[in-house]
């Protein structure tokens, strides 16, 4: 039983190397990730504000839908990152399961409710589309099912982390159970997708215009970008409030704090 | 560190705890009766509560005796490694040095002798209950055969998230529950299909798929699961 | 055949206690001692490789471990004999005799009784013989002397004397108010909290 | 033998173990919505077992919503007192001189509040789900107020009778379902009526008769059953 | 203020121990002691009024009892403080103060830690702390002592002395390890199974 000694005694190699070990220092993670934070929220307010000017006030209305289509500027970007979020928390789940690098564990942790949100935002703009388009808020659709089951997953992976009480105990059962859902994700989507359509024909097609006018596409794939900079500036927000609440009695957070005050 | 472990005190390990498994569950004569009356008890609600009509039951036959098949899993589930966590016996497997792995493994097996198969076993009366057509038992039985097993390997991995909560019945149900989706999906699709005359092969071949995926790799994270609850 | 460097577990962010160093050879006996929570069962079960300590070394040499903890690990369901034969199995110490071992800590009268239904002395004896049954070089004991009557507490010291005298080692964690009747070969008096 | 206890301090007790049973289920924020999650998953099972048919699921919904309504009690069900008995504050209780009767009551009030009223508040997004008609909504929900505090009522008794034996959870499930049929067949028809046009009272009368009866024995019912269980 | 004559319990159609027979007043103790097994354990379940006696006659007129048993009674998932503020409140006796009690038992430091997160000496001290809160005359200590370091031993015998100082009564078992370091009023030496 020979158990790697933390990595601080290691002799430093590479830059590489270097800053690896330095994002695993609380302290240097916050500042550094204090400096970023700002640069977020710009770049994200700045494009989501484009998107939305081109999207509600540029795009023409559509001649089936009217002008409920202009829900897809929030639809569709969430539930682009509902997936995306998921896979990028699964990752860092593994890495911080593997190498125990507790600046991942507290990553991946602080993602999950951003997917969560993302996916609910998702679930519900979807339902309110789809009663002015389907005449129904919800039907066992195969995207609207696997949509749920991985809010379902969300929920499993936040409900775990909440359950345990100590923070890296709780955190390593839920990244493991986010590389479960990660594998069983694309399994979902298939499955759910041959079952519906052998039931029932696809009298359903949420891919409706696949050939959407330039004007309508443009403010759809600024918001996407935009959203990108909302979760990494969301999550780096996250994961320095909870380093600080976890090392609240560190010498640290002490001083940050004094810094804060003074 | 841990001196290397021959492959025979490994398979003899094995075999001890998979029979003591066994032992415990049918320590009494009747209680290898419970998971087959659970079953019956439960697929039975139906006609009561949806009432009698048979074309209707017939149509929810399969999807109702494999939610049935879900539910007495995940109520079983519990008892597969809770027990063995809290009087200390986990504790105990760890330190002997076997692989948690094989723990697993052979905790599974045991499980699913004692909660999956005599639903596959019962499979052909509650059939007869619901009115299915014969011609789809015998996928159904099938599909049981087939998913049952993967049930209790996904199962294992929530349990050995949960086992150190004290109210864990219902937040396992919540994370294993999603992960069972495919497989509720993939079995019902297959004897809907049968009973309309359709090919069902492909469907018992990504069945087949999922079993021998969740054989190779459930163990190794239900054993890291345990040791994370572990600590 | 047991070395520890500069150990350390974290709980919450907070180590648990003060860095521990030791090194135990074989015919050793380590004695921790320390208050109520100063953290005796957790620096065991970082020597069992049950935790995962959050720093320093351990170096394990040992040909096997056996542990007796807070909790017993004996099934509830299960004879006092049943248990002890399925531990046998499991370990694969096929030629050790369970019935003797039972006769050696005091059960003949309740080997064939359920064991939920054991006194607390009587589980306490019954984790004990699972120690008979291992053949391993290290054992790790979490107060092994709570519960027992004075008969007992002998028995563990003999069956402790035994295992030292034919080349074993042991941990043995104790609160301070009974320790074995002959003296520890190495001490440890554990404090809690980081170093100030 | 032991003093008489004065209301108020009876009433004393059992606001404290309400309290108590309260602060355990949800002792973090995201527990309070366990149950409700755990319906909704449940729920979501049927749809995929059995097809996305709009009309199938709104013939079935009654039947199927308070089959998952019965799950989900018993599931919670093993709860009730087990924790209690298992780490001796059954014990302390029976010696605190407070009835066990009082005691029971309160328990059972404490777990219909976290996993009956739930199931009644979540039934309109059920409804939704499965294509209820509006019309049958609020029948379902009167039957849901009604009957599952009765539900709660009757399992504390079988989990009085069980909490001794440690895989009681599948015996529970035996000895409380065929109790808890009157209670579906009657509300299942209630909400059938109502949707077809039919007048409904009746089955309400029954519901009520039904809440009232078991408010007024279960509780002794279930003390003595404790009894039995610690001796 | 409890009075045994000729108690006894049977299991399995034979009796636990030989017939017991005390008479015990106000501010006197009565010692429990005998092997591993004896019945020690079941006989303050019996005295207790969780198991009924088989035989014999048990008269109570105390007010109120208190019992710290093998199993606890403390809930896991709750803090030490909502722990006692909950038996505190479903016993009635507002007026004592949780947290000062806390302080008396030792566990002020972990007073808002999760009780499964505790130690076992811990734990202990956690259900003797019951005791401080509860108003009753009867107290019945099922092996008080064990897992307690030094310090909880003497924590024990203090305030068992100002329970029976201030005229309460006490039934205490143990096998015979430790005893209150004060003589006791009554022995009471059990010996298992029928009179031959
Ligand atoms: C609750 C209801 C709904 C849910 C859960 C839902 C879910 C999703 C998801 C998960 C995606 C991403 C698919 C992918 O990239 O693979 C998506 C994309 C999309 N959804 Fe929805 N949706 C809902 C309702 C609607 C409605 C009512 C409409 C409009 C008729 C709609 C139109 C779209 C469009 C146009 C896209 C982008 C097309 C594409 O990426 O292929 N959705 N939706
Ligand atoms: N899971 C846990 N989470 C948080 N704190 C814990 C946990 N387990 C133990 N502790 C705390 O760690 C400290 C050490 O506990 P440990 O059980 O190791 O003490 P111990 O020395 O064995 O005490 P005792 O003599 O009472 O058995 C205690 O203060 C305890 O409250
Ligand atoms: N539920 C039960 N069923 C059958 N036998 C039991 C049961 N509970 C206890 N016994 C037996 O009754 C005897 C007395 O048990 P008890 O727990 O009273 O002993 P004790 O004096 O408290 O011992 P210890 O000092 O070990 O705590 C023991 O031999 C035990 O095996
Ligand atoms: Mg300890
Ligand atoms: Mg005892």
């Amino acid at each position: 039983m020979t158990t790697e000694t933390a990595i601080q005694n290691k002799p430093r190699k590479n830059a590489l190397v270097m800053f690896i070990h330095k994002m695993g220092s609380p302290p240097w993670f916050y500042n550094f990730s204090g400096k970023l934070v700002p640069w977020l929220w710009a770049v994200f307010c700045s494009l989501a504000a484009w998107a939305l000017y081109l999207g509600l006030f540029k795009a023409p209305a559509d001649y089936l839908q009217g002008e409920s289509f202009r829900i897809m500027y929030i639809h569709v970007p969430s539930a682009w990152m509902s997936m995306m979020i998921y896979t990028s928390m699964a990752i860092m789940g593994f890495i911080a399961l593997v190498w125990r690098i507790r600046i991942v564990e507290v990553l991946a942790m602080s993602s999950a409710p951003v997917g969560a949100a993302f996916t609910f935002v998702a679930l519900a703009s979807g339902s309110l589309w789809g009663r002015p388009t389907w005449g129904t808020y919800w039907v066992w659709d195969a995207r609207l099912t696997s949509e749920l089951v991985l809010l379902f997953l969300y929920l499993g992976v936040i409900g775990l982390y909440n359950a345990i009480d100590e923070p890296r105990k709780a955190a390593r059962a839920a990244c493991l159970l986010a590389i479960v859902g990660a594998v069983n994700l694309p399994i979902i989507h298939y499955s759910v997708k041959w079952w519906n359509t052998l039931h029932q024909g696809s009298s359903i097609s949420v891919t409706g215009g696949s050939n959407i006018d330039p004007s309508m596409l443009w403010p759809l794939l600024i918001m996407a970008l935009a959203v990108k900079f909302y979760y990494g500036a969301n999550l780096l927000t996250r994961a320095r409030v909870r380093l600080l609440e976890q090392d609240k009695r560190k010498a640290w957070v002490r001083k940050v704090i004094g810094e804060d005050k003074s | 560190m841990t001196r290397e472990k021959s492959s025979a005190s490994l398979s003899g390990a094995f075999y001890a705890l998979l029979r003591r498994d066994l032992l415990l569950a049918f320590r009494r004569r009747t209680e290898l009766l419970f998971p087959v009356i659970f079953l019956l008890v439960v697929v039975s609600l139906f006609p009561l509560g949806i009432g009698p009509g048979p074309q209707l039951l017939a149509r929810i036959a399969p999807g109702v005796i494999w939610i049935a098949a879900l539910l007495a899993t995940v109520i079983s589930l519990d008892g597969l490694f809770r027990s063995d966590f809290e009087d200390g016996t986990l504790e105990q497997f760890v330190i002997s040095g076997h692989p948690l792995t094989l723990i697993s493994l052979a905790k599974i097996c045991a499980h699913w002798l004692v909660a999956g198969l005599p639903i596959v076993l019962l499979c052909p009366l509650l059939a007869l209950w619901m009115n299915l057509p014969v011609e789809s038992l015998g996928v159904l039985m099938l599909t049981l055969a087939l998913g049952t097993p993967v049930l209790s390997l996904i199962g294992s991995i929530g349990v050995g998230l949960t086992i150190s909560l004290k109210r864990g019945g219902q937040l396992l149900s919540l994370l294993v529950f999603p992960l069972y989706v495919p497989i509720l999906i993939i079995a019902t699709a297959a004897v809907m299909a049968a009973s309309d005359g359709l090919p069902y092969t492909q469907f018992l071949g990504l069945l087949t798929a999922g079993l021998i995926t969740s054989v190779t790799l459930a163990p190794f994270a239900a054993a890291a699961a345990l040791k994370i609850s572990l600590s | 055949m047991l070395t520890a460097s500069q150990i350390n577990f974290e709980r919450y962010f907070e180590p648990v206690f003060q860095p521990v160093n030791f090194e135990l050879n074989s015919g050793e006996l380590l004695l921790v001692t320390g208050a109520n929570g100063c953290g005796k069962t957790t620096l065991i079960r970082v020597l069992a490789d049950i935790l995962h300590p959050t720093s320093g070394q351990i170096e394990n040499q040992a040909a096997g471990m056996a542990y007796v903890g807070h909790y017993l690990g004996i099934k509830d369901d299960l004879s006092v004999l049943e248990n002890l034969r399925f531990m046998r199995d499991f370990l694969g110490t096929s030629n050790r005799d369970c019935a003797d071992v039972i006769r050696q800590v005091g059960l003949s009268r309740v080997a064939e009784q359920q064991a939920r239904t054991l006194s607390a002395g009587q589980r306490k004896r019954c984790a004990l013989a699972r120690l008979l049954l291992s053949e391993t070089e290290l054992w790790l004991l979490d107060e092994p002397y709570s519960n027992l009557d004075l008969e007992g507490i002998e028995l563990v010291d003999r069956i402790l004397n035994d295992h030292l005298q034919s080349g074993g080692a042991c941990v043995l964690a104790t609160h301070g108010a009974h320790r074995p009747e002959w003296p520890a070969t190495r001490d440890c008096f554990l404090v809690s909290g980081a170093v100030a």
